[in-house]
């Protein structure tokens, strides 16, 4: 609860401070105090010291892995508020209201990773699609940006019609919105679910899991790349903390059938995101495309739902959402986002070049990196299940896939000459940046630092 | 045929035919004037069902404030006009079979839902959807999404204004 | 003294090192002394182990030196063994040896200091390997030999490396090798499989643990080996390419020694070969077609060195003969006769070679005889030898296997004594072209044409006094009885080994004495009388030129096998490689490509078209859920 | 009335929505045709909450059984609205720099 | 302790060595670095037991331990590693590279990397190793490599990193069927599984495996990769790398999964055959010295593939042995065709010819080596060929045939490349000048005197290996 008010405080706080201070340098500097405030506090609360202690009627349930999953948020929000503070200004002029904005996101955040009522998952995917339909278009002057604003948008609210219409069907079944109740039943009734499957395509929607990922690439590539940043990670992973809670009881129930719907769903997903994003020659929307293919490898905890794949989720959203924040705090300072934009690049900057090539060797999933310790859970966790070893096989092929793309930019940046152009960058910056290629490398020696918390 | 199926029926055939125009206008002025109709006639279900409440609000939020708000925006456009361009005519072939498609196998997989076979709607009874029982569970029980909603309102405002201010 | 055998090839290794590191920083005559006298020690060396053996009731010693291979089902001994048979051998070797080494500090005197070093280096590695290959105590030593021979015959061949041919002859003759050391190989497994141990004594000694087909198999394979080595019919080919090496190795290892080694590995495994008919029966009649087929090819070569080159090939061939024929003394003794006179054969043709300037060709010769009296004399001597006329040595060992051949049948005796007449004929075509007659070669030449020095003509005249009373050792039972002082010395290490032979009666043996000797004196005669007036210098024709040309059997090889190998490998490398495994790994990215590339296009930009794919993936989906069972065969693909 | 009325009532109305959505060209009526699709989704849980309601009758909770399902659509209203006024803004926002709302148009992203 | 240290000193080193910049210095610390490996590696030859292990808690939710052990292979294995490098440090000291500190941290990295994988006794941790120590290889071979290094470089990664995925998979599905849910080596060898699945998982580490040594048909990256990686790297590639492949196969495949090993050792040992002739015929018609060597590798690796699977304890001691020998000899080989590129910018044979003139030495050091990759007698790799063949001999006497038919082939391309190389006409008589340093002189003959020694004496190594060997037979029974 912690998080859902303080954020949304925040928020009104980011906001005032928009109103009342004119510098902008400053609002980078509250809202990180802001959001180091927020993860203290949330990290409180997972110690079971709550401020708020709110009678939330079963609407909301506060979990060790909810909360272990806000801190992860928080914390990578902050990392990515840090890098890119500086880059959010120059997306639009209201950088105060994207700093309130990006709180309210984290409100939603707060609210999806703990609910345990549907009523409770709408308003939570609501707020957090909101902002972040602005957030695509903040940048107002960019043709781009309005685009995938709109086209977000749209998509966006085509799915939340979808999801309604599950869940009322879900509701017309069980006369409950409390996803534990209806959970117990066994075996769903045909209502249920088609109510579960509505569902199941509204989320993939929101987590771009193939074949409604179609607006994640235009999107992704449109906005601005901060935003994007924030997107592709903080929100992404937290559509997956979503889903498995439903998924935990719910869909399970179907049996084969939700194995064989996850299954070519996790297939297409990986698919479509490895397979396009080898041919893309901007390396921002390739990380768009990338972005797919890692919710393919987070989509196998959804299949597995099992101890393993809740630890494996946590460890997928830190490893990921922080390489891909370092790997977009770096592209945001460029101007040519295409692969020859990174040529040349270890000559110039690096120190950089060989913290990208951290990120980016996370991101495929190599050995002494957090990536790879993300997808050997997710691997593990269906293997566990002992179904279905033909999903994971498809899935490393697809891994191998994946390495070439990322590769491609190391490539780029280590062995081909060229001339880059990368607006100047502080000490701060760097330091940073090495702390969050420290923690990549720590999580993937280490992955217990993070995961006994799930344990305390 | 009782009243209350008469009117059933009638609004049903209302809330298609509405739907249908939306579709159909070119216009898109008239398009929202029949998607007015559509909620309309979709508040007279909720009537029917005795969900008074529910029916009002329907009314103020969507027929009245929503509707208005595009055809605001239709106005402040100037799109009134017949200019919208058609879409290739394949894709809108394309789109009305895919969309019945969805249609015919949604119906299909609810025709073999047992739970609700023989279930029936309570209409014309019952008081849940009363205005004064809503609004005890809505603020007891509630008490918590219906704060929470003030967030999303929140943004949406701070949204509508990043997005709707002029630079 | 036999305890002292290990000294024995230590010797030649130690001139190897002395003379291969030192090629640089020593003098000339310090490589020739250091060269020759390891040789000469080796060889004093197995005088005093000759004598100690030649003692009646001298057991076989082994001589236990390290474990080489120690393993948990087998262990392989690096062992040496004394006995009669390698210490013959062993005096065979280094006896020779020496006196070629002799001959060669002269006749390669030429030669720069390195390569001087580097050339006495590689012939004492020879004579160390060759050492190793009779002196070893089981199969594997003996392999480590006979791969080291062929190593240091390649390195020989090759030893003016400057010259592609020359390299190309050593490599050829390397890999012929390679080929016979497989089967050896082979035959080494499949005893070892079978046994679990490769040392002699045990292996005679259980050899009725084998059955008829593995000691067929085994045989067999053992006598690929000694076709590749001793270069029989198929892969005798090698032998006349590697006359390219200077001609003291020729005469060394191409004569007396190295080719000698299947024999001696035959001999060594004579208790197998005689549980296997099948196998002899084999042997023999390979030996005795390498012998004819060599001998015709010999008839119209005019290299001098090419005549001697097949002139051995065809007399390894009897000697195969006779180890086909079970006459096991007769092969060894012809390997001791033929190591005299060949080598004296060789290094008289080094004689001539050397005072002609490098001339090689016979046909550019001629009249040498009042030039070069001492190397006249000891070729004649030689060629005497070989021709079979009594009493010189090669008399008594041709006809002894000519009389076992007999015995087994008359067939392989009759064209055993015609191939004698052969050799008669063609030795002295040779002999006559290049000693008789007016000189053809130039005016240069003439002037320069001289005997060559004493370093070179005492080995001629010691070989050719070996030549002459080496037959003496095996008289034959015709002539007196129990006079033969080989078959006795050798009786202890080879079973049942004259027993054919005793039982042809004293008349026959003289008459098969007459014929083959009759036949060559015929051929002799025939030969001088036709070349000494005549010299055939035009080029052959008909049946000559096939002659000549060596039956084409070289051409045949690169038709059949090298060819075919070699495009079979480019084929591989162009075809199967680039395009067939490459091209499906390749393949796959390409794919991965494309589809990227189509894949692509589905993210067409439009709204509208992204929700009709969405609508339609609903609707699959629902399906797939609702109906899928239907489907079920299809979709189970995925569940394991 | 039997609910499997109501229920082939909102999912014709949804599948209307749809079918506009894939339709037509005009952002606007798009957005129209979603709002079509999210009321279909209130009439069926208003629907269903007044079915539940019916099966509760007798029971203990008669008195607010099914009463979630009309909250529920109160909420949706309530978010309806706010995406409506962010949707809005989104669009003009767009005509502001194309001064055109068709979705055809919006192509500078693709592949 | 002696394997952590093992680990751990080209480890940090390697890390050092990036902050070195001055090039001297770096190459000093590196070579420096290499011998104390060396030195700590010998030592571990004559301890035994508790010394030569150590274990410690690393990922306790994964049920992995940080388990490193050395027996005799792993003995062997870590002093061909902790031996080549300085070797290779040392005779490539000319060698002039752009940013040497990085070179050489990777380089160190790589050690670091295969040093692990000989060590692991914990699947997990094998696999961590595995892994390490390709992607240090991968910038080695794209950022120092020849012309076309990079789309090759990536094909050999991918090449592997999918093998690896697959192996991931296989290590993910027998962790979850031992017993007490472990990664090690002892538990894995009580895996209970039904005889498919043996079958099934067995290829997935089998392709792993197959890839990295490389077995017929997954070889293809491998040419080209030592074609274009820097020599120093080839000589890590393919002296110590393709050795990971066999190693591992005799560390992990056998234990796990011996049924299956014995089922499947037929087809295995037919496609290592395969290979044995097929890379020997592609290799007599390269004309690139690097790539004939290459498919030579092939061969010889094929060889030792096969002899894996027959299941004698013999035969094994002979892919062990044969695991050094073949090291040496390969890296002797490097040291030479490296000598040549360099000073002469060529390694087509159609552009060399004659060099034993220029450069007697590297010749006779050159033949020597080429002696010893066929295995000729008195060499080391004639005992591990002769107890591999003998092994497959007895397994499959056509197997066998078929495979000594390489032995000639072998002869064949070697001696080509010899005579092609070294002897005949020099070519391009004016601009030829070949001095051999004095380090790279040295560096081959301790090569030499290895093979030599190696040749003559080999029974001490042997014996080193049986423990291994007795052990994973009587596993195998």
């Amino acid at each position: 609860m912690n998080t859902i008010i303080l954020s949304a405080i925040f928020g009104v706080v980011m906001m005032f401070t928009g109103i009342f201070i004119h510098n902008r340098s400053v609002y980078k500097t509250v809202s990180a105090v802001a959001l180091l405030v927020l993860l203290v506090f949330n990290i409180a609360e997972s110690h079971g010291s709550a401020i708020f202690n709110i009678d939330t009627a079963n609407f909301l349930h506060f979990d060790p892995f909810g909360l272990l999953f806000n801190s992860i948020c928080i914390f990578s929000t902050l990392i990515y508020v840090m890098l890119s503070g500086r880059d959010l200004e120059k997306a639009g002029n209201n950088t105060a209201e994207v700093h309130a904005l990006i709180f309210f996101v984290l409100c939603g955040i707060g609210i999806v990773t703990s609910y345990t009522n549907l009523l409770m998952l709408f308003i939570g995917i609501e707020i957090l699609s909101i902002p972040l339909y602005i957030l695509t278009g903040s940048d107002k002057k960019n043709l781009k940006g309005n685009e995938a604003a709109l086209k977000y948008f749209l998509m966006g609210s085509f799915s939340t019609g979808i999801l309604l219409m599950g869940i009322a069907m879900l509701y017309g079944s069980g006369g409950t919105f409390m996803v534990e109740r209806v959970a117990k039943e066994g075996m769903l009734s045909y209502l249920s679910a088609l109510g579960m499957v509505l569902i199941f395509i509204a989320l993939s929607f929101k987590v771009s899991a193939a074949p409604f990922h179609f607006w994640t690439p235009d999107v992704y590539d449109g906005a601005p790349a901060v935003i994007t940043s924030f997107m592709a990670t903080v929100v992404k992973v937290a559509g997956f903390a979503a889903f498995i809670r439903l998924i935990e009881g719910r869909l399970g129930s179907m049996g084969s059938q939700s194995d064989r719907l996850i299954g070519i769903v996790i297939i297409l997903t990986l698919a479509f995101g490895n397979l396009t994003a080898v041919f893309q020659q901007s390396v921002k929307r390739m990380l768009a495309y990338s972005s797919i293919a890692q919710a393919g490898f987070m989509l196998f905890a959804l299949f597995a739902v099992n101890d393993a794949a809740k630890e494996g989720l946590l460890l997928y959203a830190a490893a990921y959402s922080l390489a891909t924040i370092g790997i977009f705090s770096v592209l945001a300072k460029m101007d040519d986002m295409t692969l020859e934009g990174f040529n040349g690049f270890s000559k110039s900057q690096p120190l950089i070049a060989a913290l990208l090539a951290i990120f980016l060797l996370s991101l495929a999933g190599i050995p002494l990196t957090g990536g790879f310790f993300a997808k050997y859970y997710m691997l593990a966790s269906v293997v566990k299940t002992g179904k279905y070893l033909g999903l994971v096989i498809v899935g490393v092929l697809f891994a191998a896939v994946s390495a070439y793309y990322y590769f491609k930019v190391i490539q780029a940046m280590y062995f081909k000459e060229g001339n880059i152009v990368l607006a100047p960058v502080t000490n701060r910056f760097k330091y940073l940046l090495v702390f969050v290629a420290f923690l990549i490398v720590l999580l993937g020696v280490f992955p217990n630092s993070l995961l006994s918390f799930l344990y305390f | 045929m009782s009243t209350t199926e008469i009117l059933f029926w009638f609004l049903s055939a209302l809330a298609l035919v509405g739907a249908t125009m939306v579709l159909i206008s070119k216009n898109p002025v008239h398009s929202i004037l029949w998607l007015i109709i559509v909620f309309f006639a979709i508040s007279g279900h909720y009537v029917l069902l005795n969900a008074q409440f529910l029916a009002i609000v329907n009314l103020i939020v969507y027929a009245g404030a929503i509707m208005v708000l595009f055809l605001f925006v239709v106005m402040l456009m100037n799109l009134n006009s017949d200019s919208e361009p058609q879409k290739n005519k394949w894709f809108k072939i394309a789109g009305a079979i895919s969309g019945g498609c969805l249609m015919l196998i949604m119906i299909d997989v609810i025709r073999d839902a047992g739970e609700i076979q023989h279930a029936k709607a309570l209409v014309k009874e019952g008081n849940i959807g009363l205005i004064k029982n809503l609004g005890m569970v809505l603020f007891k029980e509630y008490v918590v999404p219906f704060e929470i909603s003030s967030v999303l309102f929140l943004s949406a405002m701070v949204g509508a204004v990043v997005i709707g201010k002029k630079d | 003294m036999s305890k002292l055998v290990y000294l024995v090839p230590l010797f030649p290794l130690i001139g190897f090192l002395i003379n291969g590191l030192g090629r640089k920083s020593l003098s000339k005559s310090l490589i020739g002394v250091i060269g020759s006298g390891v040789i000469l020690a080796s060889f004093a060396v197995s005088l005093g182990i000759f004598f100690e053996v030649k003692q009646d009731g001298f057991q076989p010693q082994i001589i236990h030196l390290f474990d080489f291979i120690k393993v948990e089902n087998f262990t392989i001994p690096f062992s040496f063994q004394v006995d009669q048979l390698s210490s013959l051998f062993l005096l065979i070797i280094t006896g020779v040896g020496f006196l070629i080494h002799l001959y060669s500090t002269s006749y390669m005197h030429n030669e720069e200091t390195q390569h001087y070093g580097r050339y006495f280096a590689y012939l004492n590695l020879f004579v160390f390997s060759m050492l190793l290959l009779v002196l070893g105590a089981n199969y594997l030593i003996m392999f480590i030999g006979w791969e080291g021979v062929g190593l240091c015959s390649y390195l020989l061949i090759g030893y003016w490396f400057k010259n592609n041919n020359y390299n190309y002859a050593a490599r050829k003759a390397f890999v012929m090798n390679r080929i016979g050391d497989v089967g050896f190989l082979l035959a080494v497994f499949w005893i070892l499989s079978k046994l679990g141990t490769l040392s002699y004594n045990e292996v005679f000694a259980n050899a009725s643990a084998f059955s008829a087909f593995d000691v067929t198999a085994i045989t067999m394979l053992l006598f690929v080996g000694a076709m590749g080595k001793s270069a029989q019919i198929p892969l005798y080919t090698w032998l006349p390419d590697a006359m390219a090496g200077p001609t003291p190795v020729s005469a060394l290892i191409h004569a007396a020694t190295m080719v000698t080694a299947g024999i001696y590995m035959i001999v060594r495994s004579n208790v197998l070969y005689t549980m296997a008919p099948t196998t002899q029966a084999v042997v023999a009649v390979v030996g005795l077609a390498t012998a004819f087929l060599a001998a015709t090819i010999a008839l119209k070569q005019n290299d001098i060195k090419k005549v001697l080159a097949y002139s051995t090939v065809s007399q390894l061939g009897y000697m195969f003969l006779g180890l086909g024929v079970g006459a096991y003394t007769g092969a060894v003794f012809h390997v001791m006769t033929h190591a005299f006179f060949k080598a004296l054969l060789f290094l008289g043709a080094g004689s001539v070679i050397h005072a002609m300037g490098n001339e090689q060709d016979i046909r550019m010769m001629g009249g040498l005889k009042k030039y070069m009296p001492i190397t006249h004399i000891t070729f004649l001597l030689a060629c005497l030898a070989i021709s079979g006329i009594p009493p010189f040595s090669g008399f008594f060992s041709k006809d002894e296997i000519l009389a076992a051949a007999y015995e087994h049948n008359k067939v392989l005796w009759l064209i055993g004594a015609i191939t004698a007449g052969l050799t008669a004929f063609y030795m002295f075509r040779l002999y006559v072209m290049t000693f008789m007659g007016q000189f053809r070669g130039t005016h240069e030449q003439e002037h320069h044409l001289h005997e060559s020095p004493s370093a070179m003509t005492i080995p001629l005249i010691i070989l050719a006094i070996l030549s002459v009373v080496g037959g003496f050792v095996g008289i034959p039972e015709a002539f007196a009885h129990n006079a033969h002082a080989l078959e006795h010395f050798l009786s202890p290490v080879i079973v049942k080994s004259t027993e054919t032979v005793h039982h042809l009666d004293t008349g026959t043996e003289y008459m098969l004495m007459a014929i083959s000797v009759g036949l060559a004196i015929v051929a002799i005669i025939y030969a001088w009388t036709r070349f000494s007036k005549k010299p055939e210098i035009a080029e052959p024709e008909g049946a000559g030129k096939f002659l000549a040309n060596k039956w084409y059997i070289d051409e045949l090889y690169d038709r059949v096998i090298a060819n075919p190998l070699v495009a079979l490998g480019g084929f591989l490398k162009n075809v199967v490689e680039k395009s067939g495994i490459d091209g499906i790994v390749n393949g796959v990215g390409r794919g991965v490509n494309y589809a990227g590339r189509q894949i692509r296009l589905m993210q067409s930009g439009q709204v509208g078209n992204y929700i009709l794919l969405m609508v339609l993936s609903m609707v699959l989906m629902i399906i797939l859920v609702f109906y899928g069972n239907n489907l079920n065969p299809l979709l189970n693909y995925f569940s394991k | 009335m039997p609910i499997t009325y109501y229920i082939v009532l909102s999912i014709v109305l949804f599948c209307i929505g749809v079918v506009g959505v894939l339709t037509r060209r005009n952002a606007i009526i798009i957005f129209m045709s979603i709002e079509l699709m999210l009321n279909a989704a209130n009439l069926l849980l208003v629907a269903f909450s007044k079915m539940h309601n019916n099966s509760a009758i007798g029971t203990a909770n008669a008195a607010t059984a099914g009463i979630d399902g009309q909250l529920f659509v109160f909420f949706i209203m309530v978010v309806a609205a706010a995406e409506v006024c962010v949707g809005l803004s989104i669009i003009v926002m767009m005509y502001r720099n194309t001064h055109s709302v068709d979705v055809n148009f919006l192509n500078r992203l693709k592949n | 302790m002696i394997p952590v240290l093992l680990i751990v000193i080209p480890l940090v080193t390697g890390l050092i060595s990036f902050l070195i910049k001055e090039e001297r210095s770096a190459k000093a610390f590196a070579l420096l670095s290499s011998v104390a490996t060396l030195a700590v590696s010998l030592i571990s030859l004559f301890q035994n037991g508790t010394q030569n292990s150590f274990d410690a808690s690393w990922l306790p939710m994964l049920g992995s331990r940080f388990s490193v052990s050395l027996d005799g292979m792993g003995k062997i294995l870590t002093l061909l590693t902790a031996v080549s490098f300085p070797i290779i440090f040392a005779s490539t000291y000319n060698n002039k590279y752009k940013s040497p500190n990085a070179f050489y941290g990777f380089m160190l990295l790589t050690q670091a990397g295969l040093m692990g994988v000989f060590c692991a006794m914990d699947l997990f941790l094998f696999y961590f190793f595995w892994e390490l120590a390709l992607i240090p290889a991968y910038f080695l071979c794209s950022k120092w490599g020849g012309e076309k290094r990079i789309p090759v470089t990536f094909k050999f990664f991918v090449y592997t990193f999918l093998g690896s995925l697959l192996m991931l998979v296989g290590i993910l599905y027998v962790y979850y069927k031992t017993p007490d849910h472990s990664f090690a080596i002892n538990s894995l060898r009580n895996l209970a599984l039904t005889a498919s699945e043996e079958n099934f998982i067995f290829w997935l580490f089998f392709i792993a495996f197959a890839i990295k040594m490389p077995v017929f048909p997954f070889h293809t990256w491998q040419p080209d990769t030592y074609e274009q990686a820097p020599t120093a790297v080839t000589m890590v590639l393919s002296g110590i790398m393709v050795k990971m492949g066999v190693f591992a196969v005799i560390r992990w495949l056998l234990p796990m999964f011996p049924a299956a090993s014995v089922r499947m050792a037929d087809i295995v040992m037919i496609l290592a055959v395969i290979g044995m002739i097929y890379a020997s015929l592609i290799a007599i018609r390269q004309d690139d010295m690097k790539r004939l060597v290459a498919y030579s590798s092939i061969a010889h690796i094929g060889l030792m593939a096969a002899t894996m699977f027959t299941g004698s304890s013999a035969g094994m001691q002979g892919v062990i042995f044969q695991m050094f020998a073949h090291g040496v000899n390969i890296i002797g080989l490097w040291i030479v065709i490296d000598v040549i590129e360099q000073q002469l910018g060529t390694r087509k044979f159609s552009q060399l010819g004659g060099l034993a003139q220029k450069a007697p030495v590297l010749a006779i050091m050159f033949v020597i080596m080429c002696f010893a990759n066929i295995a000729l007698p008195l060499t080391n790799s004639f005992v591990g060929e002769f107890l591999m063949f003998n092994s497959v001999f007895r397994h499959s006497v056509i197997i066998g045939a078929v495979a000594c038919i390489s032995i000639i082939l072998a002869a064949v391309y070697t001696l080509w490349m010899v005579q092609k190389v070294f002897y005949g006409e020099v070519r391009n008589e004016e601009n030829i000048s070949l001095n051999v340093p004095v380090n790279t002189q040295i560096m081959l003959g301790i090569l030499v005197a290895m093979v030599i020694i190696f040749g003559v004496y080999p029974q001490p190594m042997i014996n080193l290996t049986s423990d291994t060997v007795t052990k994973i037979i009587a596993q195998t029974k």
